[in-house]
């Protein structure tokens, strides 16, 4: 075991490359009904069920998204009513101190506004960003997942992970190219 | 394909995402502190004077009323600056010849007034009277603070807009009997100011609900 | 350059048939990476910048001298600056409409333009929110109109249609360029990835945050930006309905009325539409984008400035038609008399013809497909809603309830100038942005070459995961 | 592009509707019967309670042939199982001028300036608002609406039979300047028959409100249609999870612009405070009439919002067609609101309880003809227009 050990000190995962999408769904589903866990696929834009091929099914952005909304709606409409109803009452023209219908627009926007920007830092934190070094770049061509290329990493800490039968196993999809991803 | 960023890179994007928010965050903060610290509300920030006038030595040593200067602090908006006569109702008589009182001396011969340095300088379009406050029972001391403890004046409060409104939405905090107006070592229990200040609004007829009308300040 | 590889272009195609994820990706990229400064770019850039210069200069003057250098006066005190800010804010919507709304439609056609319209929306509100800020007499004490303690123990005043445009506008500029930052990601990585420059590789690197593509990276990346337009569509007919409550919640005649925030929004999706032609047209032009911005999109356009208008038109008529009905006769002043036949007749008659006879034409195919006729009607439009925001904002106010103080408005040079100076701010925007970022988001189309290549035998999907 | 075989009911199916058809006239005569009773009993609860019922259905009517000719201007998906049973719905506007009739008998207990002829300052209304020309008017509404009903079903069954398009292309032709008459001559529907209710008092937005009203109702409508053809062999494969999906997000987006559009009204008016304005809403926030608002707010919105932001929901006909019922439940509370409080006095605000209770026979009767002429209608075509352009093009980008 040893020999795997000094692997996952060396190694961050075996990389392969697919000129496809198909390819890439293809050797992902394989490779996780195979049992591999820790892995990875890169793409250029989104495609469809990749994700949940690698094992990855449920995000929880659109929760934080409606943390944030409902937080942002009810501060909005808190703090209306404390600074016109409570901290500063104040006649203007006989409305009431507390306007309700006056305050929905503020509402809404703060409503907005608060989902809008924890979705966005939701987005940010929870994918690992920003992280401008990061193992995979080490890869061969991996510039090209930006353009055209599609990869699939199974990585070095999946506790089933063996080099060489990972190449092996990956090679079974014939892969534009296959290289070992150094940490 | 070759790495761009070091792998400290990552380390310094998120030092540097959380240095720009303490940044901003410090810098709002600063401002915060900046405009209620003496600095720009000058409290207790002690101005220069032509003459080194102490009310310390007035007030407290000698025992002269407010009033006795300030004459018009009951009738008028201005308390009012006494004239360089009434300087020299004493002055003529006790310390004539001290070199300190050299400026009053020559502002009598010459006829100009002395240009004394303000203090408490409320913007222009603020209508404050003296004469309502001290009327409705509003003490010397609630304002300008122990001014028989200064031996040069400054400003005891910062005078902004919160602090006025705070005392127009409760004065019953700050009410006093007429004769105690100027009283500047009056102590009450907070009970005992409570129900005074309860009674007094009820017999000045004041009603703080219109006491935060714009136009009561703003005219 | 790869256009002889490809094939005709089919009439109604939204990208050239047989480009492929690496063509899209170098043809919109090296429009940012390779493509040298050229004279064009230069020479527009230059016009921009001067006429930001004009703008820089009137905005120091008017700190300096004060509003008293505008037209306006009792009793007409919102002149130019609530007409264009009103105008730009309703550019700034076409953006976002077309980037949000048409995504959650899932009109395919939206993708090689929405970067553009969202860039556009950015610049449009920069204009935009400048003028009730230059207006506010004391612009340097702009934080006022924002809640926080204050040594003045104030509060904002949350009864005001005012104060709700101060969150509204500033929602929709963040909300704007979180959605376009948010698209851009991707772009930036792309970019990071084939720039040859070191500093170039560096610069949209830092920005690109170290965007891999990971699936799951993509997975959350989608529900985000799903729930972005989600978001940004009612924020956008709630941005221009405040603006169109600053005027009907007062009781001026004219303003006073209920169907002004649906018919300002689409007032404002109406020139903003004609906005995103005028600009578009020279753009696909000049930087050779026809394969992308295909005449399909142009005659879209043209049918959305059709149906919208419609809708400004039936605000016309209803306003008018309630004034007869409801018999007030201050209402019954300002929209059958002073508007019509008052001192301002040739500005109200200019706008119908704008905004409501000329639109008429894109009943027709051929209004819909010559460029050069769709590229003039912009104009109009663009011209006539702007006079719009001017009927509205100065026939209510010259001619008020007191007719001793009646008097008229003209705007000054240095209104002018103010006016002409942000086309320049958002000109040189503009220019800036197509020099430095893909004007295309590189990595929908990539999508969309996805799946106009693959239209068959894939199982229908609708986009993200957001509702 | 080869003949595609035609998808209608199979017996099973036929016999469900049949006796759903028999079910809605037997409801329908029932509820006309209860308020034929009502009206010689109580007239003036009988005629407003009926408008309510008549304004719900006439929505719905107008509602589905706006979005078939929408569907003949921007085509998409979503139409492809509704188009039929939305052409079906557009052709009850011939029973629903019928139903008209005992609205023009009851025109002066209905409608204040009838009653007594406008005077004073609003003595200009008279010609606008003159009993004659107020029903000539009605007449041209409805022999314009039935004619686009006709022409909207008509040339689409013709297109079943032909590959050449020429019909639909008709449609496609007439669909825009169609639309923008339908919405104007709906939104003068609205203001002749409900705001001159209170003929003092004028919003620009109503009849906008009251059309967007009836689009919800429509897709409500819609949503149940669906439901109960899911059964229908043939239609049901049409009904896939997609464009429920694209359903239950226009019931969201009418939720949303119902709210804003009622939300801006009231929220206008409110802020200005005029004399002139503010009692109409005075008279819908006293006597009870408070409670509705409240509902209004919670059920009319916030509920269905909620309901309508379940992705999983949405993709499920049972789901949705329960959202559908309650939006129409509440929409009908809504309708009740504009039209029943017309009449109350402010200074003695009471709660319009015969009005109400007999609003609910008054849905149910005009409901129950309008439900039994559009099952007629339905089962008599084609439920899948498939030679239509539009329909092609969505099912070639759909796959199938």
């Amino acid at each position: 075991m040893t020999h795997h050990e000094t692997e996952a000190e060396t190694v961050y995962g075996i990389m392969a490359e697919f000129e496809h999408e198909e390819d890439v769904l293809e050797a992902a589903e394989a490779a996780y009904a195979r049992g591999y866990r820790a892995m990875d696929a890169f793409s250029p834009h989104p495609v469809e069920g990749l994700a949940e091929a690698i094992g990855f099914h449920k995000n929880r952005v659109a929760l934080v998204v409606l943390l944030g909304g409902l937080t942002g709606g009810l501060s909005g409409f808190f703090m209306q009513w404390y600074t016109a109803a409570v901290e500063y009452p104040f006649d203007v023209g006989g409305r009431p101190y507390f306007s309700w219908p006056a305050f929905i627009p503020i509402t809404f926007e703060m409503t907005v506004l608060f989902a809008a920007i924890s979705g966005v830092v939701g987005l940010i934190l929870l994918n690992g960003l920003p992280r401008p070094y990061h193992p995979a770049f080490n890869a061969a061509n991996f510039a090209t997942a930006s353009t055209d290329g599609f990869f699939l990493c199974i990585q070095s800490d999946d506790p089933m992970f063996e080099a060489e039968a990972v190449q092996a196993f990956l090679t079974e999809f014939e892969p534009k190219s296959l290289s070992v991803v150094p940490l | 394909m070759s790495q761009i960023f070091h792998p400290s890179a990552n380390t310094l994007a998120r030092v540097s995402i959380l240095g720009i928010g303490i940044a901003v965050l410090g810098g709002v903060g600063g401002v915060f502190a900046y405009v209620r610290s003496p600095y720009q509300t000058q409290v207790q920030v002690i101005r220069n004077q032509p003459v080194p006038f102490s009310h310390a030595h007035h007030v407290r040593d000698v025992g002269i009323d407010c009033r006795y200067c300030h004459s018009t602090v009951e009738t008028a908006s201005s308390a009012g600056l006494p004239p360089t006569h009434t300087c020299m109702s004493c002055h003529s008589q006790i310390w004539g010849s001290a070199d300190m009182l050299a400026p009053v001396r020559s502002s009598l011969a010459e006829n100009k007034p002395i240009v004394w340095t303000r203090v408490h300088d409320l913007p222009d379009f603020v209508y404050f009277s003296h004469n309502i406050h001290v009327q409705k029972g509003v003490g010397c001391v609630s304002c300008h603070g122990r001014v028989d403890e200064m031996p040069l004046a400054w400003k005891a409060e910062p005078m902004t807009m919160e602090w006025c409104l705070d005392c127009h939405r409760h004065p019953e905090k700050h009410l006093r009997d007429p004769q105690d107006v100027v009283r500047m070592d009056l102590v009450l229990s907070s009970q005992e100011q409570q129900a005074k200040g309860k009674e007094l609004l009820m017999r000045n007829h004041i009603e703080p609900d219109r006491l935060t009308n714009c136009s009561v300040c703003h005219r | 350059m790869h256009n002889s590889e490809l094939e005709p272009m089919p009439p109604n195609a939204v990208l050239r048939p047989g480009h492929t994820f690496a063509s899209v990706t170098d043809k919109i990229g090296s429009l940012v990476l390779v493509r040298p400064y050229e004279l064009k770019w230069f020479i527009g850039f230059g016009i921009g910048f001067s006429l930001l210069m004009t703008l820089l200069f009137s905005a120091a003057r008017l700190f300096y001298y004060g509003v008293g250098i505008w037209g306006i006066d009792v009793p007409v005190m919102w002149g130019f600056a609530i007409v264009n800010f009103v105008w730009w804010i309703g550019i700034g919507h076409a953006g976002t409409l077309i980037s949000a709304i048409l995504l959650l439609l899932k009109q395919e056609w939206r993708t090689s333009i929405n970067r553009f319209a969202e860039a556009m929306t950015l610049f449009a509100v920069a204009c935009a929110g400048m003028f009730p800020l230059l207006h506010l007499g004391r612009p340097w004490l702009f934080f006022w109109l924002l809640p926080y303690p204050n040594t003045m123990g104030l509060w904002p005043q949350w009864r005001s249609p005012l104060i709700w445009d101060v969150f509204a506008v500033s929602t929709y500029a963040t909300v704007s360029l979180l959605f376009w930052y948010v698209g851009l990601i991707p772009d930036l990585a792309t970019l990071r990835d084939r720039a040859r420059n070191k500093w170039a590789k560096m610069g949209y690197g830092v920005f690109a945050l170290g965007w891999r593509g990971s699936a799951m990276h993509w997975h959350r990346y989608r529900t985000v930006y799903m729930l972005l337009a989600g978001l940004a569509t009612p924020l956008v007919v709630s941005v221009h309905s405040v603006v169109a409550l600053d005027f009907a919640a007062s009781l001026m005649p004219g303003w006073h009325t209920t169907v002004f925030p649906p018919y300002f929004v689409a007032g404002a999706i109406f020139s903003g539409f004609a906005m995103v032609a005028t600009l578009a047209i020279p753009l696909r032009a000049w930087y050779g984008l026809k394969d992308f911005i295909t005449d399909k999109h142009l005659e879209n356009m043209c049918k959305v400035m059709l149906a919208t208008g419609l809708v400004v038109a039936y605000g016309y008529m209803m306003e008018a038609f309630m004034a007869w009905m409801g018999n007030n006769p201050n209402e019954k002043f300002v929209l059958l008399e002073n508007r019509p036949f008052g001192p301002y007749a040739h500005t109200w008659r200019l706008m119908m013809l704008c905004n409501v006879i000329a639109p008429q034409v894109f009943w027709f195919k051929w209004a819909r497909t010559n460029v050069y006729f769709i590229w003039f009607m912009s104009i109009v439009v663009n011209i006539g809603m702007w006079l719009e925001r001017y009927v509205i904002v100065i026939t209510s106010l010259h001619r008020d309830f007191l007719p001793s103080s009646w008097s008229m408005y003209h705007g000054t040079v240095w209104d002018y100038a103010t006016y002409y100076g942000t086309i320049g701010l958002f000109t040189t925007l503009l220019f800036l942005f197509i020099r430095f970022l893909p004007v295309i988001s590189i990595a929908e189309m990539r999508e969309l070459v996805h799946e106009t290549g693959h239209k068959h035998g894939r199982p229908e999907t609708s986009p993200g995961s957001a509702s | 592009m080869s003949k595609p075989e035609s998808i209608s009911f199979d017996e099973a199916s036929r016999e469900k509707l049949e006796t759903l058809q028999r079910n809605a006239s037997i409801a329908g005569v029932v509820g006309l019967g209860v308020l034929l009773g009502a009206w010689v009993v109580a007239p003036s609860t009988f005629y407003p309670a009926y408008l309510i019922g008549f304004m719900f259905w006439w929505g719905i009517a107008l509602g589905s042939c706006g979005l078939v000719l929408l569907h003949h201007l921007v085509g998409g998906s979503w139409g492809v199982p509704l188009r039929r049973p939305l052409e079906a719905a557009a052709m009850t506007i011939l029973p629903l001028a019928l139903l008209y009739i005992p609205l023009a008998i009851g025109i002066q207990t209905l409608y204040p300036w009838a009653k007594h002829v406008p005077e004073g300052a609003h003595e200009h209304l008279s010609p606008w608002l003159d009993q004659s020309f107020f029903l000539g008017r009605a007449a041209g509404y409805f022999v314009f609406w039935s004619l686009l009903a006709l022409a909207v079903n008509l040339w689409s069954s013709e297109q079943d039979g032909r590959t050449d398009h020429a019909p639909s292309r008709r449609l496609g032709v007439i669909a825009g300047p169609a639309a923008v008459f339908l919405f104007t001559s709906a939104s003068f529907g609205a203001i002749d028959w409900v705001m001159t209710l209170e003929p003092h008092w004028t919003s620009t937005i109503f009849g906008a409100m009251l059309c967007i009203g009836g689009l919800l109702s429509t897709l409500a409508a819609m949503a149940i249609v669906l439901r109960q053809l899911s059964g229908c062999n043939g239609i049901s494969q049409k009904i896939t999870p997609d464009r429920l999906h694209d359903l239950g997000n226009l019931m969201l987006a009418f939720t949303m612009l119902w709210a804003y559009f009622s939300f801006s009204q009231f929220l206008i008016i409110w802020s200005g405070n005029l004399s002139e304005e503010i009692p109409w809403y005075l008279r819908r926030s006293r006597g009870g009439w408070e409670f509705f608002v409240v509902a209004l707010m919670f059920f009319h919105f916030l509920t269905p919002f909620f309901i309508l932001l379940n992705r999983e929901g949405k993709r499920r006909t049972r789901y949705l067609a329960l959202a559908a019922t309650w939006i129409l439940v509440m929409r009908v509370v809504d309708l009740t609101w504009l039209i029943a409080p017309a009449t109350n006095d402010l200074n003695s605000p009471r709660f319009a309880w015969g009005t109400v209770i007999l609003g609910i026979p008054a849905v149910v009767g005009v409901g129950g003809i309008c439900v039994a002429f559009f099952l007629s209608r339905l089962k008599r075509q084609p439920l899948v227009p498939l030679n239509d352009a539009n329909v092609v093009a969505a099912l070639e980008r759909a796959g199938g």
